[in-house]
């Protein structure tokens, strides 16, 4: 066996570290570690200058391991990775310790620092003794695109996709394409139909070549899990009108869309026991209709608008569903110029404007012959009762108006609720099916808020629309677009890196027990008959390492997490705390 | 090796003893049945309590590497078995852990549960039988009328060969099949390349399920944990789906699937295939993952049916195991 | 000088480990007597290197993964949660307290809870002193 | 005074070790059998299964281990309120025949033997059983192997495992017997009946023709007065399964006679300083020291002592034979260590004729192998005849069936303290003052304790050599003045 040349560097980065960790004193120390050959400190070793340090020793000391103490490995392992093969070394001759997010920010005593960070530092250096080089491997990519929702977001992802010539596979669960969007009217701020816009697009979806549509489809379930294998080559099983078809497909894009909030929930409101008062989804359909008109048929000389139902309240939602506002103004216009003579209070805590054209529609809005009243929308919501009949109304809105701080009754004919948007119920179950994860809020959760907003921790499937989060129609649109864009990329590289640590079975010692063929969620492992032995499929196999730790006589290893690996890093890792214990228990002795 | 008058390759020089064992050792070794002549033809036993005119004092005479090969069944429980193992491992060129109890200690390896107090107590003291007013315990020397008289220290726990001396091979087994010694001895015999030094032989790196005749399938899960009487085995059916805990996955073949042939689970007496130290840490990982619930209540329950994980999952190994011994 | 307790800790990479990260970026404080190891699935955990863990001097040890249902694998922390309690009657028989050894669930984003579970579990091994283990165990190698 | 060590002569737990003080005349002062080792079991069975320690407490001895698996057997069924269906009950006692049988045969031939065949006091590398074989002829040699072997072949058949048996099971036994192999055992069977047949022949002719052999069994240094311990059956007659333990006085009268569950009433222990190896004697009587007669306490367990305490045998042969041994001894009961031998081959036929039977019992090839079982009693007692001694397993359990206590007396235990009188009373008989200790008399000092057939005797069994014996003269300060070592 090769002898084994360690080089361990120490991170100050800046004073990030180095002022609750004397890195200095900690990279003398470690040069006395066994196959350490040199161990350095630097302030920035993320930096280029950091990392041709790296690359410099590997060539000059003929180092062939390294250990990174500084940030967490999931900021910059792969960083250093890179700068390992830049030295023709391989990247997973490489261990990194975790000084900063897990010692220097997390603690206040520069002594007890140092020392964990010792440890840390120790356990990394006694595991990446037993590193091995691992060859990546490179998978081609299917280039079918499946596409789960067929609402605004899915269509527009799907053409975007089509027209540059690749299948598409759109899976839609209702009998109809357009979701949401379809059931709108005319769309803020510019009061264009929605429907031209819409039905012009689904047409174009329904006949184009390279999309084949799912109506009233559902995905159907095989081993537990409804979507099997990686980015690049996914296949699955759908249902649509009672038929199943088995889909190949290289990337996964989910646009599930929204689920209107449930007004009912809000008892203030007696939505569902009081005929007139209606959610803005409700409304939408009143609008389509071309009359406005209240439930016993007459024209409503009140009308009003309550904002924020069920959102940014802690009982409800606490988020802001952002198109409520504007929406409730886009009413305002369309009850104005059917109704001239209709009153019109528009209830609202904020008044969120944000976007193009959207603040000239609130001025706008605001010099309409309509009332602008706030209420609070944390404590005291509105309260609406049914007029007596004596009134010349149908109902009765009783609530503290904030800025004149007075209680006060509004008589409408008709309230509108401006309902929020919420996750599908089936959110976790979808999420489940495609190995992502959800926000506290249930909606999925993007790789990187900021960075990476429609990718996902999963490769290969990307996140669009309402199912991400609240959003309007042209930011769903642009962020489908851009996940189709990442997808297009990704079919013209034509070539993906499939998982490298996978589980690999030593067949010299596997006895068919077969104890881990249930283990494995991705249904990688298979046993041989006429081996006798279980058989790993890289291509499937994610690299959990569920299956070596099931497998009872240790035939199958788990790459770059061995027992050998973590076992030394555990030794390692008391080495140094292993004499200081001594040393405590001598002085009680 | 000195040479026999005639010339011939010279005989091996042979030792078989034993530390706190049952004699099943010796007896494999004695089971050679007819094949024994064929052995004796090729070597000499110079050292053999049960069996030789050997003492202590001709070992200590003999100069160190003398002896070629020493079976050393039976683990190191007193004073006298750790001064036998020392001295058996300078004079031996392959020192051989014969057997389970020297390999990983083995059933007397089960009083690591206590300590030496709470075995005298319960042997010495309060054992039914036992009349005892004067709580009259053995002691290491003792003075009667006529002189002194000597028994060995008692230790506070047993050890596998490997804690008090270098092993060179181990040969696994309780006792070891007399077949497999036949083997590793003939290849010593014949000069044959043995495997590097530290290793196990005269045993297969693959486990028992390799060679277990029962019907074995992927559906390995675990609703409840039964006992070998609550259960009407139908003898062919492998034993972790019909409940019952086995330990062949975890345990190297080569006995011949003796214990199972027999209908009883197999308990581990080979010890663990190549790469595995703790044997019994690797089954609990398997056993745990075969448990068919993802209910703390519900898992909680079928592991409260395992009566006793650690004398049965460290059946024969419990000092040779990560955990050498109950923390007291 | 005071007793300050070892606690070896196994995280999973996608769940408890960015958890323990977001404590850092939130830059929240708590004992430093937590040494965390990195494995991609709680699932990966074995008994071995809880008990080698133990063995090596860790006065507690400290497994965490993705809550039930949001393993990243799927059911990884299920199978670990099974092993788990098979271990604890294990290491009970052994003698070892089972406030020593500890599975917790911890997603992404509970920085905070990571940092609680820290601190409480940092108390409770004080609370029970030296695991002395490793004493039990030395054995001299040969 | 001078201080005599034989060390080792062998071992049961651990190597036995002879101490023989002699007084400054040179005469015998006393004689310690030491036994210097110690496992524990009774401790360690706590907190195991109960079903598992017929196959933990076999470890106990790898020579008998089929004897504590029964004795252990039988308390697990007992622990559960379970008897084991006919053909379960007939396979177990099968199997044990078996067990008795190799373990007689080589007993006689490897250690017995080469003393009257060959001579008491003959070259130690000419007093062995190739010694026996030059004698009596090459075949013996080879059948005796044969023998043996083919015992064992029925254990490992109806055990699962020809050392450490894995046969029983609470309410039974895992593993039934075919028609074939049946009828395989039964031809087995009737060549141990030949066998023993024969051997009793060679003990007849070589020993008992010869005045010399003779005299030395009838009188000699060899004989104790002890009480005699046997299990019986319902008739008094000998039965190595099953049945109530019977204890006959020195002068033949019944002691006592009692079931498994009650041998806390009869037998106590009784722990010396000096050995790790406890003292059994009978509780009614008392502990009155190592002396013989009436009034000890001490008792012996052994080949021997089960005829005496019985009223015959159950098969024809054995019975016949059993009552030509009494009446050329006079009477019972018989207190000559050395008939022991003779009793052994009795017991040899006695075994193989039960195996005979065993084998033409059309139950035996049952299918109804295990009794359903229940719920723990909670306590349970299995004795049976070891063919060293009574062997007695008492296992008291929770509610789960766990262990919460084991009491085990073991077959060579029960005849500690006869050992040590045996040894005393040959040395003292042997070794004169002034005379030089030659290797003859070391060696008939072994025989007295060789006939006991302690446990680890029988594991010397077929391979050339003798027991080691050694003989240190040792001043009062201890110092060895005189080293004897035969050679």
């Amino acid at each position: 066996m090769e002898e084994k040349r360690i080089g361990v560097y120490i991170c100050w980065c800046g004073t990030n570290i180095a002022n609750m960790v004397d890195v200095e004193a900690l990279s003398k120390e470690m040069q006395s570690l066994p196959n350490v050959v040199i161990s350095k400190d630097y302030k920035y070793m993320c930096s280029d200058p950091g990392q041709d340090i790296i690359v410099n020793d590997i060539k000059e000391y003929k180092l062939n391991r390294i250990v990174v103490a500084a940030c967490s490995p999931r900021m910059h392992e792969i960083t250093f990775r890179k700068a390992l093969e830049t030295a023709g070394l391989n990247p997973y001759m490489f261990e990194m310790a975790n000084i900063r997010e897990h010692a220097s920010w997390v603690h206040t005593d520069r002594n007890e620092t140092t020392g964990k960070a010792r440890d840390l530092i120790a356990a990394a250096i006694a595991r990446v003794q037993w590193h091995e080089s691992l060859e990546k491997r490179i998978a081609g990519v299917n280039p079918a695109t499946l596409i789960i929702g067929g609402g605004i977001s899915g269509i527009s992802a799907a053409l975007e996709i089509a027209n540059a010539g690749k299948q598409v596979y759109l899976i839609e669960k209702s009998g109809t394409l357009g979701g949401i969007a379809a059931g709108i009217d005319l769309t803020y701020p510019f009061l264009n139909s929605a429907k031209q816009m819409i039905d012009h697009k689904i047409n174009t979806v329904m006949n184009h070549p390279m999309i084949s549509v799912y109506l009233n489809a559902e995905v159907k379930p095989e081993f537990g899990k409804k979507i099997v294998g990686l980015v690049g080559n996914f296949e699955t099983t759908i249902k649509s009108n009672g038929e199943e078809t088995k889909l190949n497909f290289g990337n996964v894009i989910v646009a599930t869309g929204l689920k209107p909030f449930d007004a009912q929930k809000v008892i203030n409101y007696g939505y569902g026991k009081l005929p007139n008062v209606v959610t803005s989804v409700d409304f939408e359909k009143i609008l389509k209709s071309g009359v406005i008109i209240t439930r016993d048929g007459r024209v409503p000389k009140d009308i009003a608008i309550i904002h924020c139902v069920g959102s940014r309240n802690e009982n409800y939602n606490a988020y802001c569903s952002r198109t409520c506002c504007m929406t409730a103004l886009k009413y305002v216009n369309q009850i104005k110029s059917a109704l001239p003579k209709t009153n019109i209070y528009d209830i609202y805590s904020d008044m969120r404007a944000f976007g193009k054209g959207s603040e000239e529609l609130y001025s706008i809005t605001s010099r309409k012959n309509m009332m602008f009243l706030t209420f609070d929308h944390k404590e005291n919501l509105p309260q609406i009762k049914q007029a007596s009949y004596e009134d010349p109304f149908n109902l009765l809105i009783e609530f503290k108006e904030k800025f004149s701080g007075e209680s006060i009754e509004v008589p409408a004919d008709m309230v509108i609720l401006m309902v929020g948007m919420e996750a599908h119920d089936d959110a976790k179950q979808i999420a489940h099916d495609v190995g992502i994860s959800l926000c506290g809020n249930r909606f999925f959760i993007e790789r990187h808020p900021k960075l990476d907003p429609v990718a996902t921790t999963t490769d290969g499937v990307y996140v669009v629309g309402t199912c991400q989060s609240p959003k309007d129609i042209p930011d769903s649109v642009s962020q489908a677009r851009a996940a189709a864009a990442r997808v297009l990329a990704s079919i013209l590289v034509g070539k993906v890196e499939v998982e490298v640590t996978t589980a690999s079975v030593n067949e010299e010692v596997c006895c068919g027990c077969q104890t881990c063929i249930s283990v494995c969620p991705y249904t990688a492992i298979s046993y041989s008959v006429e081996d006798k032995v279980s058989k790993v499929n890289e291509i499937l196999c994610k690299g959990c390492g569920t299956c070596s730790s099931a497998c009872p006589t240790g035939a199958i290893r788990s790459k770059h997490f061995t027992d050998q690996q973590i076992l030394s890093q555990i030794e390692g890792m008391m080495s140094a705390s292993k004499s200081k214990k001594n040393l405590i228990e001598i002085e009680e002795t | 090796m000195e040479k026999k008058e005639n010339g011939q390759k010279p005989k091996l020089k042979l030792a078989v003893y034993w530390g706190a064992a049952c004699g099943g050792c010796c007896v494999s070794v004695l089971d050679v049945h007819e094949s024994l002549f064929a052995v004796t033809e090729k070597a000499d036993f110079v050292f053999w309590p049960i069996a030789l005119d050997i003492k202590y004092n001709d070992i200590k005479a003999m100069p160190d590497g003398y002896i070629d090969v020493t079976l050393f069944n039976g683990a190191v429980r007193n004073s006298e078995n750790e001064y036998m193992a020392k001295l058996l491992r300078d004079k031996t060129k392959i020192l051989v852990a014969y057997g389970s109890c020297a390999h990983m200690g083995g059933i007397p390896g089960l009083a690591n549960f206590f300590n030496k107090d709470e075995i005298f107590n319960r042997v010495y003291l309060t054992s039914e039988t036992t009349f005892n007013p004067e709580q009259t315990m053995p002691q290491t020397e003792y003075e009667v009328t006529e002189g002194k008289l000597h028994i060995p220290v008692f230790f506070d726990d047993v050890k596998p060969l490997n804690h008090v001396v270098c092993v060179d091979y181990y040969l696994p087994g309780c006792p070891p099949k007399t077949e497999r010694l036949v083997e590793v001895f003939m290849a010593i015999a014949t000069g044959a390349q043995l495997p590097s030094k530290n290793s196990v032989i005269g045993a297969r790196d693959k486990a028992q399920c390799d060679e277990c005749d029962r019907k074995k399938t992927e559906n390995k899960k675990i609703n409840k944990i039964l006992r070998p009487f609550e259960i009407v085995d139908d003898g062919e059916t492998c034993f972790l789906e019909q409940g019952i805990i086995c330990m062949g996955p975890a345990t190297r073949s080569g006995c011949g699937n003796r214990c199972i042939k027999g209908n009883a689970p197999c308990r581990g007496c080979y010890g663990p295939p190549p790469d595995i130290t703790d044997p019994g840490a690797k089954m609990m990982s398997a056993l745990g993952t075969m448990i068919d619930s993802n209910d703390p209540i519900a898992i909680k329950e079928i592991v409260e049916d395992i009566a006793d994980p650690a004398g049965t999952f460290y059946r024969f190994s419990l000092p040779g195991s990560i955990l050498r011994r109950k923390i007291l | 000088m005071q007793f300050q307790p070892v606690i070896v800790s196994f995280l999973c990479n996608w769940c408890s480990y960015t958890g323990a990260d977001l404590a850092g970026t939130s830059r929240m404080k708590y004992a430093s007597n937590i040494r965390i190891i990195r494995v991609m699935c709680s699932g990966r955990i074995e008994p071995t290197f809880v008990l080698t863990a133990f063995k090596e001097g860790a006065d507690g040890v400290l497994i965490c993964g993705c809550h039930p249902g949001d393993c990243h694998y799927h059911e990884g922390n299920y199978k670990c949660l099974r092993r788990f309690h098979l271990l604890q009657k294990y290491i009970q028989q052994m003698g070892i307290h089972p406030d020593r050894l500890r599975l917790e669930w911890i997603s992404a984003s509970e920085g905070k809870q990571f940092v609680e579970l820290a601190d409480e579990i940092t108390e409770t091994i004080s609370k029970l002193g030296p695991a002395r283990i490793n004493k039990y165990m030395e054995v001299a190698k040969y | 005074m001078k201080q005599i060590t034989i060390d080792p002569i062998t071992r049961l737990e651990g190597h036995g070790k002879i101490e023989i003080f002699l007084d400054d005349e040179g005469d015998v002062e006393n004689v310690y059998f030491q036994v210097p080792e110690l496992r524990g079991f009774e401790k360690f069975c706590e907190g195991r299964p109960v079903e598992e320690l017929s196959q933990i407490v076999t470890k106990i001895c790898g020579v008998c281990p089929g004897c504590h698996h029964m004795a252990s057997g039988k308390a697990a069924d007992a622990v559960y309120g379970v008897e084991p269906p006919p053909t379960a009950r007939k396979l177990r006692e099968l199997f044990y025949m078996a067990h008795f049988i190799h373990s007689h045969i080589a007993h006689f031939y490897a250690l017995a033997a080469p003393d009257f065949v060959v001579g008491p006091t003959a070259k130690p590398e000419e007093r062995n059983i190739l010694g026996v074989v030059k004698k009596v002829g090459k075949e013996i040699g080879t059948e005796v192997i044969k023998q043996r072997r083919i015992a064992q072949e029925i254990q490992a058949l109806l055990g699962g495992h020809q050392t450490h048996v894995v046969m029983n099971i609470p309410g039974g036994v895992r593993k039934g017997l075919s028609e074939i192999e049946r009828v395989d055992i039964l031809g087995k069977a009737h060549r141990f009946i030949e066998f023993a047949r024969f051997t009793l022949k060679l003990f007849n002719n070589e020993i008992l023709a010869n005045k010399v052999y003779l005299d030395l069994i009838l009188n000699g240094p060899y004989s104790l007065k002890l009480h005699s311990m046997g299990l019986v059956d319902e008739n008094n007659k000998v039965n190595f399964y099953d049945g109530k333990v019977r204890v006959v006085d020195t002068l033949g009268n019944e002691h006592c006679k009692y079931s498994p569950n009650d041998y806390m009433d009869y037998v106590e222990e009784r722990v010396e300083p000096w050995s790790y190896l406890k003292f059994p004697y009978l509780k009614k009587i008392g502990w009155h020291g190592f002396k013989e007669g009436q009034d000890s306490g001490v008792y012996h367990a052994t080949p021997l002592s089960r005829l005496n305490a019985a009223d015959g045998m159950t098969t024809p042969e054995a019975q016949k034979e059993y009552e030509r041994m009494y009446s050329v001894f006079g009477g019972k009961p018989v207190h000559a260590t050395m008939a022991m031998h003779w009793a052994r081959l009795i017991e040899l036929l006695y075994a193989s004729e039960r195996c005979f039977e065993l084998a033409e019992d059309p139950d035996i090839t049952g299918s109804e192998l295990r009794a359903s079982v229940g719920k723990p009693i909670g306590e349970g007692v299995g004795i049976v005849e070891a063919q060293r001694g009574t062997l007695t397993h008492h296992y008291w359990t929770n509610e789960k069936g766990i262990v919460t206590k084991a009491n085990i007396i073991v077959g060579t235990t029960n005849n500690n303290a006869a050992i040590c009188m045996s040894l005393k009373k040959a040395a003292q008989g042997l070794i004169k003052k002034g005379e030089v200790v030659s290797d003859g008399i070391l060696n008939m000092i072994e025989m007295a304790f060789r006939a006991y057939d302690p446990c680890f005797s029988c594991a010397t069994h077929h391979l050339p050599g003798t027991m080691p014996l050694i003989l240190n003269i040792r001043d009062k300060e201890g110092n060895k003045i005189n080293t004897l070592k035969r050679d």
